[in-house]
């Protein structure tokens, strides 16, 4: 399988990546890398981590074949590996176990961590609940705001959410603030990173828990398809984690192309998106402790981003993915809030599959693509995470007026019960 | 003369020199200008011109907000650099550049090393660069005849102290505490061990920051440190009770 | 295995079963009896229905250990077979598929389905999006109202709602509601029960495609704990699908205890419960196509239940579990409602994992036993269903401000919208 | 004489009998007695009493709604089996039992049955009740004299309306269309054909019903079956535009 370890020099990847971090957390960082480092050189560590996905979640997850899209497009045959099912509804389990495991190595019992859309921090209260630490996620207000059931979620998991008020008040906030946490708390926190971003070992770390993704999938594809390689790989790009997680799986499928799809929001033409590697819209910078392609200005602050899907909606992306997409190995797509949308509604009406609108920015690159390849072509797409948790943003995309009164009706129950 | 040397100089005067902050553009230019006068007034010895970000992750929650109105309300970076070059034409202070990385490499590593130069800056407080990482900051910063200011913190081993020192020129700013800008320090033995453990690893002047607000706590750092840095406080202070509070504030450090 | 054919004698268990259906139906119920013997009997049609759910749903599910919880109580080890990680997020779609390949084998092209909780309607929507099918599904008014989220993904899986008016405005009145539909439409049309009730063939069909679960949950424990019984197996028993899917599994293992837990309400003492067979609080009656254990007054109507899990608000019973219960089998527990919302957030916070209203009756009941058993004795839960499609119910019942502030919002931005 | 002997002296007068139907405590029993002298002076033959259930689930939405009202008006069995009394004492028609299958179990097969025959009641209709089942209705049925009425549909195979035939007494209730009571029934070679094959399978008296409505529905029936019956059409006529036009609609049939 490709190796990420082979790959970096350093912390970096070509000229991506480092760890631009506050001197303070130096030694805190030196300790998270030699500690990672041992456990990824100990095959107990691996073989404990598999096995506590399969008993806790539902790893190895399947890959499921759409056949009624397919057909409907006429073109290439869409898998999908399923990562909706896993506990919690998204891949972000993977990670976040992963690193719970790293903790009880480390001795730490308290779990910071950032999230956009509420998905890392479910993810990351729930390691917290299952495995005994304290638990504080920073959340920007407006993603509070945007996705209560999750923070609904992440406050009975017992885990203290604090509403980030500053800056843009999404994600690239929530990461500063936990940044801000972690320098005064590092000798009991862990800061639980919830994508393949931030300052090294996170990226490589993040890639590596998340490449049980590409794992399986590898293994699966070959028995399925012995001998025959995808013709594509796509995942959705926010930070990059299902990305790298899936696309380390066939990285050395020379015939195979690797395809991102970032968030296009109302078009690349002006700012309302978050397409950063897609027509070269980034600029390389430094900030969240890390080097690669951002959405800044010419001062190189970070612009506001916009996307339908809270966790496509981030102004960095994977130093990881930078690199690949400079050496031409990864393509950049960038599908609009319009086109997510109605991919989401074809996956649901046609294989009564409720994906994520994130991972539907996956599924609106494969159905762009699909129609113009053979129907021997394969495509395999990362489905990151399950659509449950959008209910509150996809009615008010599809404008469902039953939807509207029936939280209208229980608005005003609230009120009389006051 | 170089910073060093100047700092030298001043020590001779008095045992605490003192360096003050401020976030250019916030709460406003104009207000910046009428700040940099009391500092000058005051007899402030380096001044931080913190030159806002929009992802000030190292700063505490006052100057994260304080980054974010200066952005808000229009401040660019050329308007940093001209109000280091108004304040050096002006006063006797030692302006100091204090920002992060991503200002840096946006302008350019070298062309922005030349412009603080060319402002009448004398040094660059990076907390998210660390000396390792590869950008062409140290080289830039020599070049340029400026100083890269090292951070040493609570958290560092001797041997990362003593490899920081190796790096540090000017002076070294020394943590007083883990944490973000803006929380008070408890100015006691802890303190007083590390302050003995980055001396140890330095012998360039040592500036501690991080929670100074009273005069016992420069009059803590005397035969300890050489400089008292005045961040928070001073903003705090002035956001809250106006000029002449921040006027007072200064008056009972310096 | 315990064998259901070999205990059923003309579709009766003991006293109850039986198909007491309109004549009009007869030859459509025949139909199906044929349909459904012969599938059974084909060896490739349980391996198409296992790779199905494999492939499009994440079967096997994982046996998960609650540690925390069982070191709290300081008895029992306990055990979860994982249901909620199922596709739609629930036991409901083991019988709704093998019903769907029923449905391929029989030509029949539009599905029928009453729901409760919406759980089996949003499983049933999901399967005829997924093989095509049209799909109209039936639900009682006020499941309507307490089900909201569910009733929009029916809704956007393409599925016709209607909205029972008729009775208590609950499942008991969709049932019926269904039933009408079909005595019109059975020459194109399957009703798709959701339990192991109704009429002849259904106890047996739902349960015969229910039994995966104990199939595979017996398998695993024979490897988990070669050559011993679990001391009891738990499962909620609203009709008694998923308790008979688990029960099956171990029926024949004479030292392991068989416990259904039951709505207990507000209480065995009034009518606000859904007791039928703990405490002997049903009488024997028929309705809804058979015979069993139901909730009805001394002229045969049947009573207005209560739970705070919809899912169990339900006036009748397995004939399969009332039989079993007859013959002392199985043992009936009735948890309260306050019990069931303790033991749901016990699980919540202690272990991560997110159980639905219904499975936390199981939860409450084995938390209730554990502590009386020494730690050498093993508990296996089912965990029917995940709690993820009850946040408007547990906001309420844990009476969370923040999410009624945010529903009220809603409701105010949706107003000034329109 | 039993039942069948007094429907083929009642066909001796006119070519199709008239079976009627109530819901007993709907809208209240006053309102029922009411009815049952309207059909009474009629001329009305059968007259079904049907006995609210709470799962009427072989009714369409108006006798389900009927039924469900009656309820919650209180209606008991008891109050039921009064008003059979009732009308036994006072009219000639013959009363009919309908209902569900649980109404008799509760009761007791027995008991019920015997209770019904009291009551002047001939026969019971009940829909979700196949003749194979296991309960005790049949015999208890016979042993008080009631014929339980077979119904025959338009989705029975050959062999299984010769089956209904063998168990039938009394008269066969034949169903015009598939699905609920209430919808309006096309009166066309269809129906036709559904009633030549029921009438194949039995020498009883035929009763066609599902949405029976008007004068040329009955006319229809003429010469192929021996009873219509008026259920919906009646309640909705009462309903809509009170007793008159329940009275006029009855006139129009019978
Ligand atoms: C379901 C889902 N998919 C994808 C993402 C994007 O993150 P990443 O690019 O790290 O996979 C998120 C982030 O919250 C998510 O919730
Ligand atoms: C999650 C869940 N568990 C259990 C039940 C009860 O049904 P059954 O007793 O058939 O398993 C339901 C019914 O909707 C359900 O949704």
């Amino acid at each position: 399988m490709w190796d990420i370890f082979a790959i970096e020099k350093n912390g970096y990847y070509g000229r991506y990546g480092g760890a631009y971090i506050p001197e303070i957390l130096h030694t805190t960082i030196e300790e998270l890398k030699s500690a990672f480092d041992q456990a990824r050189r100990d095959p107990e560590f691996w073989h404990a981590y598999e096995t506590l996905m399969g008993s806790y979640s539902c790893r190895p997850t399947p890959i499921t074949h759409l056949e009624n899209i397919s057909r409907d497009l006429g073109g290439a045959q869409i898998y999908l590996k399923r990562e909706d099912l896993n506990q919690t509804g998204a891949h972000k389990a993977n990670n976040v176990f992963g690193q719970g495991l790293l903790m009880q190595r480390m001795g730490k019992n308290r779990v910071i961590a950032e999230t956009g859309a509420g998905q890392h921090g479910v993810a990351s209260a729930t390691m917290a609940a299952r495995m005994g630490f304290k638990c504080t996620i920073y959340m920007g207000a407006d993603d509070v705001r945007r996705q209560r059931p999750n923070v609904f979620w992440m406050q009975q998991l017992g885990a203290e959410v604090i509403t980030v008020e500053d800056g843009t008040r999404t994600l690239k906030d929530a990461i500063n603030a936990a940044m801000r946490d972690w320098v005064g708390s590092m000798d009991h926190s862990h800061y639980v990173l919830g994508t393949a971003c931030g300052p090294h070992p996170y990226p490589q770390m993040v890639s590596y828990f998340q490449s049980i993704i590409g794992k399986e999938a590898r293994k699966q594809w070959e028995t399925m398809f012995p001998g025959e390689q995808p013709t594509a790989v796509i995942a959705c790009v926010g930070g990059g984690s299902n990305a790298m997680g899936l696309f380390q799986g066939f990285l050395d499928c020379d015939a195979c192309k690797i395809i991102g799809a970032e968030a296009g929001g109302r078009g690349l033409e002006g700012h309302a998106h978050a397409a950063r590697l897609a027509q070269h819209r980034g600029t390389e910078g430094i900030a969240h402790g890390y080097r690669t392609y951002f959405l800044q200005d010419e001062d190189g602050q970070m612009r506001d981003t916009h996307s339908v899907a809270a966790g496509l909606d981030y102004v960095g992306v994977s130093p990881i993915l930078s690199y690949l997409s400079d050496i031409g190995r990864l393509q950049s797509e960038a599908p609009t809030d319009v086109e997510v949308i109605a991919a989401l509604k074809k996956t649901i009406q046609r294989e009564g599959i409720i994906p994520a609108l994130e991972s539907s920015h996956a599924l609106a690159a494969a159905y762009r693509l699909a129609p113009t390849l053979p129907t021997s072509a394969r495509l395999l797409v990362s489905l990151s995470g399950r659509g449950d948790k959008d209910i509150f943003t996809i009615a008010d995309a599809l404008h469902d007026p039953a939807w509207e009164d029936f939280i209208t009706e229980t608005a005003e129950r609230y009120k009389k019960k006051r | 003369m170089n910073l060093e040397q100047h700092i030298r100089e001043r020590l001779k005067k008095k045992p605490v020199l003192v360096m003050s902050h401020l976030i250019c553009g916030y709460p406003s230019l104009d207000d910046n200008r009428q700040m940099l006068q009391i500092m000058h007034d005051a007899g402030v010895d380096l001044v931080e011109f913190q030159f806002p970000f929009s992802e000030p992750s190292a700063d505490g929650p006052v100057f994260t907000r304080a980054n974010q109105k200066a952005l808000d309300a229009g401040t660019r970076v050329a308007d940093c650099f001209e109000l280091m070059a108004w304040a050096s034409s002006k006063f006797s202070f030692m302006p100091v550049m204090m920002g992060y990385t991503n200002t840096v490499i946006q302008y350019g590593e070298d062309a922005f090393c030349q412009k603080i130069a060319a402002c009448g800056g004398r040094a660059l407080i990076i907390p998210d660069h660390p000396p390792e990482e590869d950008t062409q900051l140290l080289a830039a910063a020599k070049a340029h005849g400026l100083c890269v200011i090292m951070l040493m913190t609570p958290t560092n081993t001797d041997e990362r102290l003593h490899t920081l020192g190796t790096k540090a020129s000017g002076f070294v700013y020394g943590v007083a505490r883990r944490g973000v800008t803006g929380a008070k320090t408890a100015f006691d033995t802890g303190v007083a061990t590390c302050i003995d453990r980055y001396r140890h690893a330095t012998s360039l002047p040592l500036a501690i920051g991080f929670g100074i607000s009273s005069s016992d706590d420069v009059a803590f750092l005397k035969g300890r440190a050489e400089i008292a840095v005045v961040g928070t406080a001073f903003l705090t202070a002035w956001e809250t009770s106006g000029p002449d509070a921040a006027k007072q504030l200064l008056a009972a450090l310096t």
